[in-house]
């Protein structure tokens, strides 16, 4: 007969306010071999698992259940207070009556019932439940780091800085990411490229940091401490040893008329070109799209004019598989695009404000470049259609953000303060101009964030409207903006010669695709998710994968600096060990039972299903049977469900333990 | 080609009185495109405005009615007046969605409630059931030279997911109907603006404002004429042009044409069955002057 | 706005079979973000819907289960990479044969409820438990569940017997 | 009363009228964030004393009366631009259906008696004609509101262009018509339907 200790708490009045837990400690210490049924205020507490310490030494129990909150929660809390008082942890198990009920139902009668079926559930797994042991594995301790922006490289350089080997993988031509585009920065308003640049050399001159730029990842498996990695190293043309940098290749390139990405399409590059002159690499590339050698077979000048003979047209794409112990995924955010959506995409664009066709309507990383002193126009603010020096600029805040109805409600966090910066750079540049911005709530909590906004208005002279804007539409050389003031009540319109959208901050294109590669979840607009919103900020619920900067939610500079440090302090927390203890939730085989037929290694995804043969004490072959390597099986059990003689067992979720609870229902 | 597309007809009330050229013109260009067109026998008003203004419920049921009777007639229902298709639309998208609301529109009307028919504006009947393409073939005179401003309104394309149409905030569509015909479509400004629609009756100062605006944005991109699809804008920019001119101390002379009036023209339908001497503001000046009358 | 708690005459019991990534952590943001379903679904854990053997689902049936549920990470976003897709190819032949038995299939629904979507979770569950409440109690397996009498142990002896004789 | 000082408690504000509205329209009010979009591109703001939004947040405070009382919900166009740029869903455009409504059903608290007028004329029109005879709808328009003159001039110009049809009949099937009436009546009497 077990021995089982089941504890209730109360989470506060969490809890106690709809299930009547002195009711469900009652009843279920009616059940069979419940030897402990008691209720408590907080379990989670130090006094909490003392409580639940002294019970196993009391009533010598041989089983846990604590009704209390998810296991997500607090599962490893009372596995490790079952430990420290000597039971095996994985004979303490949680029951969710607070996610799972008492925060979900209101009827105090119908809570309770439901609570106390939930623990009897519990109660019956437990006492099937076994004891298991867990399994030590090596950590390799090499970290990848996807993504080359701010993030990417503080993460980068803070691992690397720690001696351990750092992968830097960025899908562009170059490290730099967004930051190495903006031109100065709030709240001090210091030039983004002085504070970028010296730490990109840093990268490329660090002896433990290996860069792959044009590059992406293709593949990745494994678990946490082991994982394979194979990138795609993209065909460059350009031989990174060879090259030299002179940029003479980019100065003779015939074709000179691409838009620029790096300066949102304001300025123009050559077909062999690196984004910006402070590129690292400074290695540059061939946009085989645009040349005309690719195009037509028919050209070369940038081989010819390439002393070391570094340009490489018959280059291949290149996969390298490399192992590392950690990954922080740091893939960053773009801007919100107000064209016009293809269809079935829940997100829209703006019609209403022209569905981007009016050429001096422009997103806030546009006018980043224009205001930027190494920018197509040499840092100063003219509007793209014609050149003209803009005296009345528009400023838009919440495009996108906030618009539920465009298929977003989140707010991008980064707006406001880089709106107000705008309306400045804007006055010092043009003193007779006049900014004017529509906004819905200024927000701006930081250290001198306030202050910056304040100052924007009271000194710099920007016009603040409190209202939304609700069509913008070409009128002569001017934008006409219909807008209201909802301070006044009353409708505004002004004839702009700019406008500027603040538009909202999305993952990147692709973000979810690269979430799948990985084993990560995400949100329904592609961001990543932390393992827990307070406590788990930058861990993913993928054991040894870590989020820095936007990808994981709109950010701005010194926030994604600070995730992106805290990351690299997790990844370092990790490899301070040589051995990983990891949940011991693996199949297991049972020979004598086993068919060989392998269905379970036809459908294991880690490929952990492994053929082991049977010999007899002469060495003769017996028979073949399956064997799951438990260093490799990740534990979903899919095998178990599969296997048609049902030989594989996955620990701590068998058949027995399920059925219990379906026999309790 | 034999004639395949044949549809059941939803005039609207006006298109029997104060738009009466709107309804011989879409007979005459159907005819000469060879595109069949019955119409609903017995159909009521759809409720318009004023109905949903203060009622939904009977401008549910209204339009209820007239889908139930649209049943009888052969083909999806082609309808001409925007208000009226609006409306239409509306009532089947609510009560597909509200299963309280169609239960009680189903007492109210004492019969199923049928919503299978799609309904139809005839701007999407000639893009895209007919095709541009044969629409461009099967012009006879085209009307090259002509600029026209497409005015949409604010029914046609409203709300978003109801009227799926074309897109709310840039649609095309009208545009590359009269494209189709050799007349060029102009860009401006106004041509989802509100022209005031059922204010007419009861506060015919505030139609003479907004229409005013939508007047003189046509003129500024330089249209010649204004091409409409709803009966209620073509009472306001057409009827009170004058009123409007005379209001606001301008003049533009600007005549305001049924889109159907102008394919018909194009597409070879004899000027005098497409209603054109029922416009106040006088076209066939501007009409001599281009060459196509 | 709060919908007036009705009471009903028959109180179907609803069984959840989850994965623990997706789906229990969608129920677990359901929670945390206070939103209210009915009380009468029971969710059992799994690290992955890929470990649901159908027999899972028979014997919920036979246990007096009215309904039952089962929900995992949306296709591609498998915690196990694939595990996901194995239970859909899974289940898809399962329905034909619960068809075969007999069962109403409108009793037993699938999904994918992601760690984000809470909100779906609550609609899930609400449509399912109304929806079964309106079928009314599912009397079709309770009477077999006399005859059955699988204890879940494997290493019975008759078992150990046979498997020698092989 | 519109700039008297609001006195907020759980008895002024009226909670029930604005779920009634909510429940008319299909549309939440809470949801409103008063970014003002739906005024910036309202085409009636000018005719109206509240401006659209800030009738969505009278309606959060619960302030019927001063809804109700104002000319603005009859001057609304129903262009539904509000509606189709607001960035939260909020169907603007059909709250002020359902305000009409309530306020019709109130007989009219509000000031603006020639829209209502109108209104009440079209719908009585569809009622007795099964369709719209705009002659007719004019004329009494134009005696009912005492504005004799009012487009005296448009009158023989549409006439000669044979735009007013001076004669009409009824549909055939207009007893349908007055049954659909008779129903809604009776659903209503019963409480059936709203």
């Amino acid at each position: 007969m077990s021995r089982i200790g089941v504890f209730v708490c109360h989470c506060g009045e969490n809890i106690s306010r709809t299930v009547d837990v002195e009711r469900v400690a009652a009843e279920i210490g009616k059940l069979p071999g419940v030897a402990l049924a008691t209720d408590y205020k907080y379990m989670c507490s130090d006094p909490g698992q003392g409580l639940l310490k002294k019970a196993v030494a009391e009533h010598k129990l041989d089983g846990l259940v604590v009704a209390a909150c998810s296991p997500r929660m607090h599962e490893k809390t009372f596995r490790n207070a079952a430990k420290a008082a000597g039971l095996n942890p994985f004979l303490c198990e949680m029951a969710n009556i607070r996610e799972h009920c008492s925060w979900v139902h209101e009827d105090r009668e119908e809570a309770t019932a439901k609570a106390i079926d939930i623990v009897r559930l519990m109660v019956e797994r437990v006492k099937k439940d076994k004891a298991l042991q867990p399994i030590t594995v090596p950590i390799t301790k090499r970290a990848l780091v996807i993504g080359g922006g701010i993030a990417g490289i503080q993460a980068a350089l803070d691992i690397a800085d720690c001696g351990h080997q750092v992968l830097l993988v960025e899908r562009e031509p170059s490290i730099g990411g967004h930051m190495a585009q903006l031109s100065e920065t709030f709240p001090t308003l210091d030039c983004s490229q002085c504070i970028m640049t010296p730490k990109m050399v840093d990268v490329a001159n660090h002896p433990n940091i290996k860069l792959y730029t044009w590059s992406e990842i293709e593949h990745v498996d494994g678990y946490i401490g082991n994982f394979q990695v194979t990138i795609r190293k993209k065909a460059r043309s350009v031989d990174m040893d060879k090259c030299t940098g002179c940029g003479i290749c980019m100065a003779k390139c015939p074709q000179k008329n691409i838009k620029s990405k790096f300066d949102c399409g304001l300025g123009t590059r050559p077909a062999i070109y690196v984004p910006f002159p402070q590129a690292v690499p400074n290695t540059p590339v061939i946009d085989r799209e645009n040349c005309t050698y690719f195009k037509s077979g028919k050209c070369g000048v940038c081989a010819k004019v390439c002393g070391p003979g570094a340009v490489d047209y018959d280059q291949q794409d290149e996969l390298i598989t490399e192992p590392v112990g950690a990954i922080v995924v740091a893939t960053g955010f773009e801007l919100y695009s107000i064209a016009e959506k293809p269809k079935g995409s829940s997100i829209k664009g703006y019609g209403e404000f022209g569905h981007g066709t009016i050429p001096d309507v422009i997103d806030g990383m546009t006018f980043e470049r224009l205001a930027s002193a190494s920018g197509p126009t040499g840092g100063k603010i003219l509007r793209p259609s014609d050149g003209r020096e803009p005296k009345q600029v528009v400023f838009v805040q919440c495009v996108g953000s906030r618009a539920r109805e465009k298929g977003i409600s989140y707010c991008s966090k980064v707006c406001c303060m880089y709106t107000a910066k705008h309306t400045m750079l804007y006055k010092h540049k043009v003193h007779d101009g006049q900014a004017y911005v529509f906004f819905m709530d200024a927000r701006t909590p930081g250290k001198s964030y306030d202050e910056f906004w304040r100052r924007a208005v009271e000194e710099e002279e920007a016009v603040y409207i409190r209202g939304m804007v609700s069509r913008l539409y070409q009128k002569g050389d001017k934008i006409v903006v219909m807008g209201s003031d909802v301070l006044v009540g009353v409708q505004v319109e002004i004839e702009a010669d700019l406008v500027v959208l603040a538009t909202a901050v999305q993952p990147r294109q692709g973000a979810d695709s690269l979430a799948q590669k990985l084993g990560i979840s995400y949100d329904t607009y592609n961001f990543y998710s932390e393992a827990h919103a307070k406590l788990k900020p930058v861990e993913c619920a993928t054991a040894g994968i870590y989020l820095a900067g936007a990808c994981q939610g709109p950010k701005d500079i010194p926030d994604t600096v600070s995730q992106a440090s805290a990351a690299a302090a997790k990844v370092m927390t990790l490899f301070s060990r040589d051995q990983l203890e990891r949940e011991p939730i693996v199949a297991r085989v049972n020979e004598r039972n086993c068919v060989a037929c392998f269905s379970c290694k036809k459908v294991c995804p880690y490929g952990a299903v492994e053929e082991k043969e049977i010999r007899d004490r002469q060495g003769n072959l017996i028979r073949v049977v399956a064997y799951v390597n438990p260093g490799v099986c990740g534990g979903c059990g899919t095998c178990q469900a599969t296997c048609p003689s049902k030989s594989v067992e996955l620990d701590g979720y068998t058949d027995e333990q399920v059925m219990a609870m379906i026999e309790a229902l | 080609m034999k004639n395949v597309l044949n549809y059941s007809y939803y005039p609207g009330c006006s298109l029997h009185a104060s738009a009466k050229e709107y309804d011989e013109s879409t007979k005459g260009v159907f005819k000469a495109l060879r595109i069949g067109l019955n119409e609903v026998p017995d159909w009521f008003c759809c409720g318009a405005t004023p109905a949903h203004n203060v009622d939904e419920l009977l401008s549910l049921s209204l339009c209820a009615k007239n889908l139930s009777l649209a049943d009888n007639v052969e083909g999806d229902l082609a309808v001409a007046c925007a208000a009226c298709f609006s409306r239409l639309k509306t009532a089947q998208h609510r009560l597909t969605e509200n299963d309280i609301k169609r239960k009680q529109v189903e007492t109210a009307i004492a019969g199923a409630v049928s919503l299978e028919k799609p309904v139809k504006h005839l701007l999407e009947i000639l893009a895209k059931d007919y095709g541009l393409d044969r629409l461009a073939d099967a012009v006879k005179k085209p009307l090259n030279g002509l600029k026209v401003a497409t005015y949409y309104g604010c029914l046609l394309t409203r709300p978003p997911d109801v009227p799926e149409l074309d897109c709310c905030e840039a649609p095309t569509i009208m545009e590359n109907v009269i494209a189709a015909t050799g007349a060029e479509p102009v860009a401006w400004s106004h041509r989802l603006e509100c022209c005031g629609a059922n204010f007419t009756l009861s506060r015919p100062g505030v139609v003479l404002n907004l229409s005013n605006a939508i007047l003189a944005s046509a003129k500024r991109a330089g249209a010649d004429c204004i091409m409409v699809a709803c009966p209620l804008c073509h009472g306001n920019l057409d009827i009170r042009q004058k009123e409007i001119e005379e209001a606001n101390g301008t003049r533009y002379g600007m005549p305001v044409f049924y889109m159907t009036q102008l394919l018909g023209l194009a597409v070879g339908v004899p000027a005098g069955k497409l209603g054109l001497d029922s416009m106040i503001v006088n076209p066939l000046p501007l009409l001599k002057e281009k060459g196509l009358v | 706005m709060h919908a007036e708690k009705q009471k009903h005459d028959f109180e179907p019991k609803i069984v959840a079979f989850v994965c623990t990534w997706c789906t229990y952590a969608g129920a677990d943001l359901a929670g945390t973000s206070r939103m209210q379903y009915p009380s009468n679904v029971r969710v059992l854990k799994f690290p992955c819907t890929g470990r649901i053997d159908p027999v899972f689902i028979l014997r919920a049936f036979q246990r007096g289960a009215d309904g039952v549920l089962v929900s995992g990470c949306h296709p591609g976003d498998c915690h196990y990479m694939a595990g996901n897709l194995h239970a859909r190819r899974r289940f898809a032949a399962f329905r034909g044969l619960l068809d075969f038995v007999g069962v109403d299939l409108n009793r037993l629904q699938f999904s994918w409820v992601s760690a984000a979507e809470g909100g779906k979770w609550v609609d899930v569950v609400t449509e399912l438990t109304e929806r079964i409440r309106a079928m009314g109690p599912m009397e079709e397996f309770k009477a077999l569940e006399t005859e059955e009498c699988w204890s879940g142990a494997l290493a019975t002896p008759e078992l150990q017997e046979a498997y020698k004789a092989i | 009363m519109k700039n008297s000082k609001m006195y907020l408690s759980t008895e002024t504000m009226n909670l029930g009228f604005v779920r009634k509205v909510e429940a008319l329209s299909g549309s939440s009010v809470r949801r409103c964030f008063q970014c003002g979009k739906c005024s910036a591109g309202c085409p009636m703001r000018t005719f109206m004393e509240h401006p659209p939004n800030r009738i969505v947040r009278l309606l959060q405070l619960g302030q019927w009366e001063r809804v109700l009382a104002g000319r603005s919900i009859w001057y609304c166009a129903s262009c539904e631009t509000c509606s189709t740029r607001c960035p939260n869903k909020v169907d603007l455009a059909a709250i002020m259906d359902a305000l009409r409504k309530l306020s019709w059903d109130a007989n009219g608290p509000s000031k603006e008696s020639y829209v209502q007028l109108a209104n009440r004329l079209f719908i009585e029109n569809i009622k007795t004609y099964g369709r719209q005879y705009e002659m007719r709808l004019a004329a009494v328009f134009n005696i009912k509101s005492g504005q004799f003159m009012k487009d005296f001039l448009l009158g023989p110009k549409l006439l000669t262009k044979g735009k007013l049809k001076v004669f009409h009949q009824k549909n055939r099937n207009i007893g349908e018509i007055e049954q659909i009436f008779s129903r809604i009546e009776e659903m209503r009497k019963k409480g059936e339907a709203p």
